[in-house]
């Protein structure tokens, strides 16, 4: 691992990240989207375990640990809106879904 | 039990109550009902513990708790009661539970919510009233909108949704210049004691060294957002619309307490903080208030809403009380405080009868009505007293304050000119017209509408009980006002004293 | 060349290619499939970072778990796929990638201008040490055991939140 | 006694909350009544006791105050709930008490088998009461109290049977009117108390009057607390500008006319001035002022009672009239002259509105004087009752009302001058033949009501009694004051006895120039000619010769119409002041000003907002991804800044 210079990993993080961004900003479809927002934790994560390792120190993975946890919970009812919003509306595509205007 | 707690559990007890209310299920109507009527008694039955606890003769804030909230900011929970904001707890303890009872048949959509709405509303206003932390004081201040916005616009009449918004636009608008004054004030009182606060007693030592012109710009922010809630003439347009289209309920307690937050605000900040300012204005804020009572009571005489009218009537009941405040005398100060219950209850009692009224007819028009004497004997004696009320006879309560804002306004050094109190006692004649005149078309004269006699039926059990107490206290202030006069009279000699030691000496 | 190094070098840049595959793939069940690989990879690289308990999880949780729940919504919905990426608002998807291209061009500017690795000097053993079961456990189970309880909770709360959305009708 | 002058106003009150709380309930007329009826009397007898034992005092001690409890104590202004009890006092109680009382026993009979029996005593009872307040309160609070109060029981009275048709509305918009007018009154009175706390710093009537005589006030601060508190005396006493009520206040039940429109409240004016003396006499101009209204508004009400055709709408006018004489003594100086006229006043008008009711009462609720007619045979004791009232309200010579208005008229002259004698003469003159064609259209002349429906019939013993009872007091009434100059200081008795209450008054008013005796005789003489005159004139024309009367009106035609629309003053007051106020308040400040300006410019701010934010809002699209690319483009400026800011 000492033979890796850690910006390597945050470089790798960083570029997930950018491309899951791009994933929630260009895609249609509700899931995949979700999916962008998976990969985004993901880089996070990936942040988060570096440090952590480079440091010596646990608590960094057990933050990663709760992020699962929340990622998990998130996915759960996230994926329960989507259902329910495609029973409503027959369509999963978020340009359509423009519920936030008034 | 500790003493300085009880004003903790006064405000707890709604806020116990509130949260409960929402295990209950939504078809559990009349338990609901029973239960937040049960809360609110608790609560009042609380505040007169405060009561026979109160130490009338002292004038510095009792029943003290204080609470570090945010640590960084010397923000505390910190409440206490002097003798003004004490009868104003009792009004809103007293008039919950009242209005509560009166709604058993007039709300029947979400129930749950409404009883909800109510308790959480008893919260904001408990807390405006028992605040000494001037932040805390303007959570309180918002706070208590938001539920008032749900009973206008959930359970008001046709045009709701326009009133709710205007109403919390104006509120909001004035709110939020307090906003940038109190984050001034305490960032100003932080390069003076070395530290941030928002203690109110230690910004009392505070406010009047803010240098002349600044102060005025405070004194503004403050009093605007004040004036929009009294309501002050011209900022009034609010409250007939918010009256008209909030459910009966909703009216008492705006009437009877939300108004009165504006007014205590300006007894309790506008004064004592910025009393150089205070007096500079007092002239101009007076002309506004005498032009209110005038202008509230000449538009309250050609409405055709019976709701439009008593809510007109109240812009130039508060003119009465604004006018006391800064006549700045012991008379008119005290008068102000004392009106201000009276006008809880009187004009609290109006909206109560004339929700009676639309509770059988659905009608609120006084050309729908006549000769109603006939019909509800009881109705139209009971609506009498609460006219008599508001015109000030004496023997009721209304005329003990009028006579004092009047008497004290007329003498007084900040004023200095008769003329105002020769216009507000015009109001006086103004007052006469209007009720009279509602009261002989609605009541006397033949009956002129056949459903009138079939849909009419005259007060039951369930209305009396909730306007007896009201009537109660009515003559009883009317009768022996020294039991109220005593109360506030140590608090308001100290506020004025701390305006006459910055200012001219007002106690000669 | 180190054997950690190549396995960088592959994990990194299957991680990095999956991820692109992912969001430009119409399908939705091959962008998914995509997102597995993804995180794989993203696994190998936690046993490369000496974070076994993790790379574990990772792979039960994430790789198991979350997205078998993905692709069994996709199934279930069968929705259809995007006929042409960039078929509308193309102005704005454009956009879109150029900003992100620029955040990331900005953060590895600020990453290499910071370059923590200056200042920390890795210690392997307590590195190992870290990544082990016990060291999270331990923590889990003494400093974070608030949190962990409530994160149980909000597991629950999402349980049942997840059924009730998601049921037809409420009775 | 003394000391037991609070059970004067609680027992009324008793009475008047369980008429008004269980008089539903009981229903039996018979117990109403007497609850009604034996508070008042009870409270008679109190205050004939304390009468009597303030006679029993030494002249130094007849002012006693009895404490009740402390009403409003703020800041300097500390107000007891107290009862003065001394000369003026017990003389207006006795006469407020005792009239009472006769009327409440008259109205047992009166109001028989009305459905607001109950509701009647009640009012009735709750007037007793704030009466009594305002001629026992020992400050002006209380007196302003009582004040409003009675302006509410009469406001509630008027509009008594209020499904009632009252000329050309209700009688409740002409209970409404009474309310408001008096109301206008009210402010002034307000406004002078508010001056005299801020001048003698108290409302004690103690302490202020014996400040006013030694306080150096400004004559101008007097004036104005005078005039203040005569603006509320016109109010209640129904003087020009503020009389226009009063005559309408007939809608209400006859004994109601009698009680409270004729011997009681309408007087609490000239009580008001009279126990204010010192301060109007500080205030010459004033004086002046109340002496030529009370001398207008006595001729002008004079003159409209020659034409008017309503039984008690002549009788309202008279009592205008009559009120005038009472402001003109107090005008000149001779307050207790206005108070003697005050109690005769009491006695006679009480008892002619009485005998109206009587009339009213047996002839179906007929109104009209030319429809009656020849009632003599019909009812002997109302029209003997009646008819002894009459000579006495027409200054016949023996009867009490002769002693009363001569006083009067004998001081307009002595202090006032001739011309104030001489109209006050000739309203006397007015009045005698108005009410002799009042007796005469009524009792005398051609039946001219219809037989067939009408059979006109004598009143029960219970209306009768009174009738009689007050008969009396009208022929013996005026003997306490006799006239000076024939039996010397000691024949009036009354002046005597209220002395002391004016002395401080009369220090400051230097009256009485020299006259001799042969003056007074000789006006006495002449205006009781005069009256006389009137008499026969009015007996002549009206029991045998009509037509005169209408080739009369024929020949001034154009001034009997302004007499018989009472000079337009109602029409004028609408016009000028009450159709103004309602419009402008309709059209402008409301409908324009309210609604078009401020809501405008409040709804003009929020719809700049929103249209101002229509343009804006087409940023947002609803669509969550495009939120998420201005928040991302939001981060990657946040980023510039911080790696330019390195």
């Amino acid at each position: 691992m000492s033979l890796i210079p850690m910006e390597y990993y945050l470089i790798l993080s960083a570029f997930m990240f950018c491309v899951g961004v791009a994933g929630v900003l260009i895609r249609r479809n509700a899931i995949v989207v979700f999916m962008c927002i998976e990969l985004m934790l993901n880089s996070a994560n990936l942040t988060l375990v570096t440090f952590s390792s480079y440091l010596g120190n646990s608590i960094g993975q057990v933050f990663v640990f709760f992020v699962m946890t929340v990622a998990a919970a998130e996915a759960a009812v996230g994926l329960a809106i989507i259902i329910a919003i495609f029973r409503n509306k027959k369509t999963v595509n978020i340009d359509e879904i423009n519920i936030f205007k008034w | 039990m500790d003493q300085n707690l009880l004003l903790t559990y006064l405000l707890l007890t709604p806020i116990i109550g509130s949260v409960l209310v929402l295990f209950f299920k939504q078809e559990q109507k009349q338990l609901i009902r029973w239960f937040g009527l049960a809360i609110s008694l608790i609560a009042f039955v609380i505040s007169l513990i405060i009561y026979f606890g109160f130490d009338q003769t002292n004038s510095q804030f009792q029943f003290i708790h204080q609470v570090t909230w945010i640590k960084s900011l010397n923000i505390s929970y910190h409440v206490g009661v002097d003798g003004i904001s004490l009868l104003l707890v009792l009004l809103t303890t007293f008039l919950t539970p009242l209005t509560l009872l009166s709604t058993w048949k007039a709300i029947e959509k979400n129930v749950k919510m409404f009883t909800f709405s109510m308790l959480f509303l008893e919260v904001g206003m408990l807390g405006v009233f028992i605040s000494l932390d001037i932040f805390l004081f303007y959570i309180f201040w918002e706070a208590m909108l938001i539920p008032m916005y749900f009973i206008i616009g959930i359970w008001g009449g046709e045009r709701k949704i326009y009133a709710a918004v205007k109403f919390f636009i104006f509120t909001m608008f004035g709110s939020l210049l307090m906003l940038v004054a109190i984050i001034w004030l305490a960032v100003y009182a932080s390069s003076l004691l070395g530290h941030f606060t928002t203690n109110l007693i230690e910004l009392y030592k505070v406010g009047p060294t803010i240098p002349h012109e600044i102060q005025s710009w405070m004194f503004g922010a403050f009093f605007l957002s004040f004036a929009i809630k009294v309501p002050l003439f011209p900022l009034h347009t609010w409250l007939p619309d918010a009256h008209v289209e909030a459910p009966t309920a909703g009216s008492v307690i705006l009437a009877g307490v939300l108004l009165k937050m504006g007014t205590y605000g300006l007894i309790r900040f506008c004064l004592p903080l910025f009393p150089q300012s205070a007096v500079n204005f007092a002239p101009v804020i007076s002309v506004l208030a005498v032009i209110g009572i005038i202008y509230g009571a000449l538009v309250s005489m050609v409405q055709t809403d019976m709701k439009k009218l008593v809510a007109y009537s109240s812009v130039s009941h508060l003119g009465f009380v604004v006018l006391g405040i800064f006549a700045m005398t012991v008379e008119s100060v005290q008068g102000a405080v004392i009106q201000m219950v009276n006008h809880g209850l009187s004009t609290g009692a109006l909206f109560l009868l004339v929700g009676v009224l639309y509770e059988r007819t659905h009608h609120r028009e006084i050309s729908f009505y006549g000769g109603i004497a006939k019909l509800v004997p009881l109705y139209s004696t009971v609506l009498m007293i609460a006219m008599l009320s508001s015109i000030g006879l004496p023997g009721l309560n209304g005329f003990i304050g009028e006579f004092l804002i009047l008497i004290g306004s007329f003498k007084s050094a900040v004023l200095n000119s008769w003329w105002f109190t020769i216009f507000a006692a015009s109001g006086v004649i103004f007052a006469a017209v209007y009720m009279l005149w509602m009261y002989q078309r609605v009541v006397f004269g033949e009956v002129k509408n056949e459903e009138l006699k079939h849909e009419l039926t005259d007060m039951n059990l369930r209305e009396m009980i909730v306007i007896v107490p009201i009537f109660i206290f009515i003559i009883w202030i009317g009768v022996y006002p020294s039991t109220f006069l005593k109360l506030t009279e140590a608090s308001t000699q100290s506020i004025l004293q701390q305006v006459g030691s910055y200012t001219i000496n007002l106690f000669k | 060349m180190n054997v950690q190094i190549i396995l960088f070098i592959v994990l990194a840049s299957v991680a990095a290619i999956t991820s692109v595959a992912m969001i430009t793939r119409k399908n939705p069940v091959i962008c998914a499939v995509f997102l597995v690989l993804n995180f794989f990879s993203l696994a190998g690289l936690y046993l490369l970072l000496n974070a076994q308990f993790i790379a574990v999880v990772q792979v039960i949780v994430y790789a198991g778990a979350i997205m078998v729940l993905f692709l069994f919504v996709l199934m279930l919905l069968n929705t259809e796929t995007e006929h042409k990426l960039f078929a509308d608002k193309r102005a704005i998807k454009f956009f879109a990638i150029l900003i992100s291209a620029f955040v990331f061009v900005q953060v590895a500017y600020l990453i290499f201008h910071g370059s923590p690795s200056r200042t920390l000097t890795p210690d392997e053993a307590a590195s190992v040490k870290a990544g082990t079961i016990q060291a999270i456990g331990e923590q889990l189970y003494t400093n974070y055991i608030i949190p962990f309880e409530v994160a149980g909770f909000l597991l629950l709360a999402a349980t049942i939140g997840a059924m009730v959305l998601a049921k037809k009708k409420f009775e | 006694m003394i000391n037991l002058i609070y059970l004067t106003t609680l027992l009324p009150l008793l009475g008047f909350l369980i008429n008004g709380l269980f008089g539903r309930k009981i229903k039996n007329e018979k117990v109403i009544g007497l609850i009604g009826s034996a508070t008042i009397g009870i409270s008679f007898l109190i205050v004939l006791g304390a009468f009597i034992q303030t006679l029993g005092l030494p002249i130094e001690e007849r002012s006693n105050t009895v404490n009740l409890f402390p009403w409003l104590n703020v800041g300097g202004l500390q107000i007891k709930f107290a009862y003065l009890v001394d000369q003026l006092s017990l003389t207006m109680s006795l006469i407020v008490t005792g009239v009472g009382f006769l009327i409440h026993v008259y109205s047992i009979g009166y109001m028989r088998g009305d459905k607001g029996f109950w509701r009647f005593f009640a009012y009735l009872n709750l007037f007793i009461f704030a009466m009594m307040n305002l001629v026992l309160g020992d400050n002006f609070v209380v007196l302003f109290l009582g004040w409003e109060g009675v302006g509410l029981c009469s406001y509630l009275l008027i509009g008594f049977w209020y499904d009632r048709k009252f000329e050309k509305g209700t009688t409740s918009q002409a209970a409404k009117k009474a309310f408001v007018v008096n109301r206008i009154g009210d402010f002034g009175f307000l406004l002078g108390m508010f001056l005299i706390f801020m001048t003698f710093d108290s409302l004690n009537f103690k302490e202020v009057f014996a400040r006013a005589a030694s306080f150096p006030v400004a004559e101008s601060t007097f004036g104005l607390i005078a005039l203040f508190l005569f603006i509320g005396a016109t109010g209640k006493s129904a003087q020009i500008p503020l009389f226009v009520w009063l005559p309408d206040a007939m809608a209400g039940p006859t004994p109601v006319s009698a009680l409270i429109h004729a011997a009681t409240m309408v007087t609490a004016g000239v009580y008001m001035v009279s126990r204010a003396s010192i301060i109007f006499a500080s205030a010459p101009v004033i004086m002046t002022v109340v002496a030529v209204v009370g001398l207008l508004t006595a001729l002008m009400a004079a003159s409209i009672g020659l034409v008017q055709n309503d039984i008690k709408k002549v009788l309202a006018y008279s009592t205008v009239s009559q009120l005038g004489y009472m402001f003109l003594a107090a005008g000149v100086g001779a307050f207790s002259a206005s108070i003697f006229h005050v109690m005769t006043h009491a006695f006679f008008k009480a008892l002619l509105f009485l005998g109206a009711g009587s009339v009213i009462h047996g002839m179906y609720d007929e109104q009209n004087i030319q429809k009656y007619g020849g009632l003599k045979k019909y009812m002997p004791k109302t029209f003997l009752t009646f008819f002894i009232a009459t000579l006495a309200i027409s200054g016949v010579p023996g009867l009490s009302g002769f002693f009363s208005k001569d006083e009067i008229l004998w001081s307009a002259y002595a202090n006032g001058g001739f011309v104030f004698w001489l109209i006050g003469a000739i309203t006397a003159m007015l009045t005698a033949f108005y009410m002799f064609r009042l007796v005469s259209l009524t009792f005398y002349g051609k039946e001219r009501f219809d037989h067939h429906n009408v059979h006109p019939h004598e009143s029960p013993a219970l209306m009768t009694v009174p009738l009689i009872i007050l008969a009396v007091l009208s022929v013996v009434g005026g003997y306490i004051g006799l006239p000076k100059v024939f039996f010397g200081e000691h024949g009036n008795l009354f002046e005597g006895w209220l002395e002391p209450i004016y002395a401080p008054a009369m220090n400051k008013l230097s009256l009485y120039g020299e006259h001799t005796h042969l003056e007074e005789i000789l006006l006495m003489t002449v205006s009781v000619a005069a009256a006389l005159s009137a008499i026969f004139f009015a007996l002549h024309v009206y029991r045998k010769n009509p037509q005169i009367a209408e080739n009369i009106s024929n020949k001034f035609k154009g001034f009997y119409n302004l007499l018989l629309n009472k000079y337009f003053v109602d029409e004028a007051y609408e016009a000028a002041v009450v159709q103004p106020i309602q419009k402008g308040s309709e059209k402008f400040l409301w409908k324009i000003f309210d609604v078009k300006f401020i809501d405008g410019i409040v709804n003009g701010v929020a719809s700049l907002v929103e249209n101002s934010s229509g343009v804006i809002r087409k940023i947002q699209t609803g669509i969550a991804q495009s939120y998420a690319l201005i928040m991302m483009a939001g981060i990657a400026l946040v980023l510039l800044w911080l790696i330019l800011s390195l």
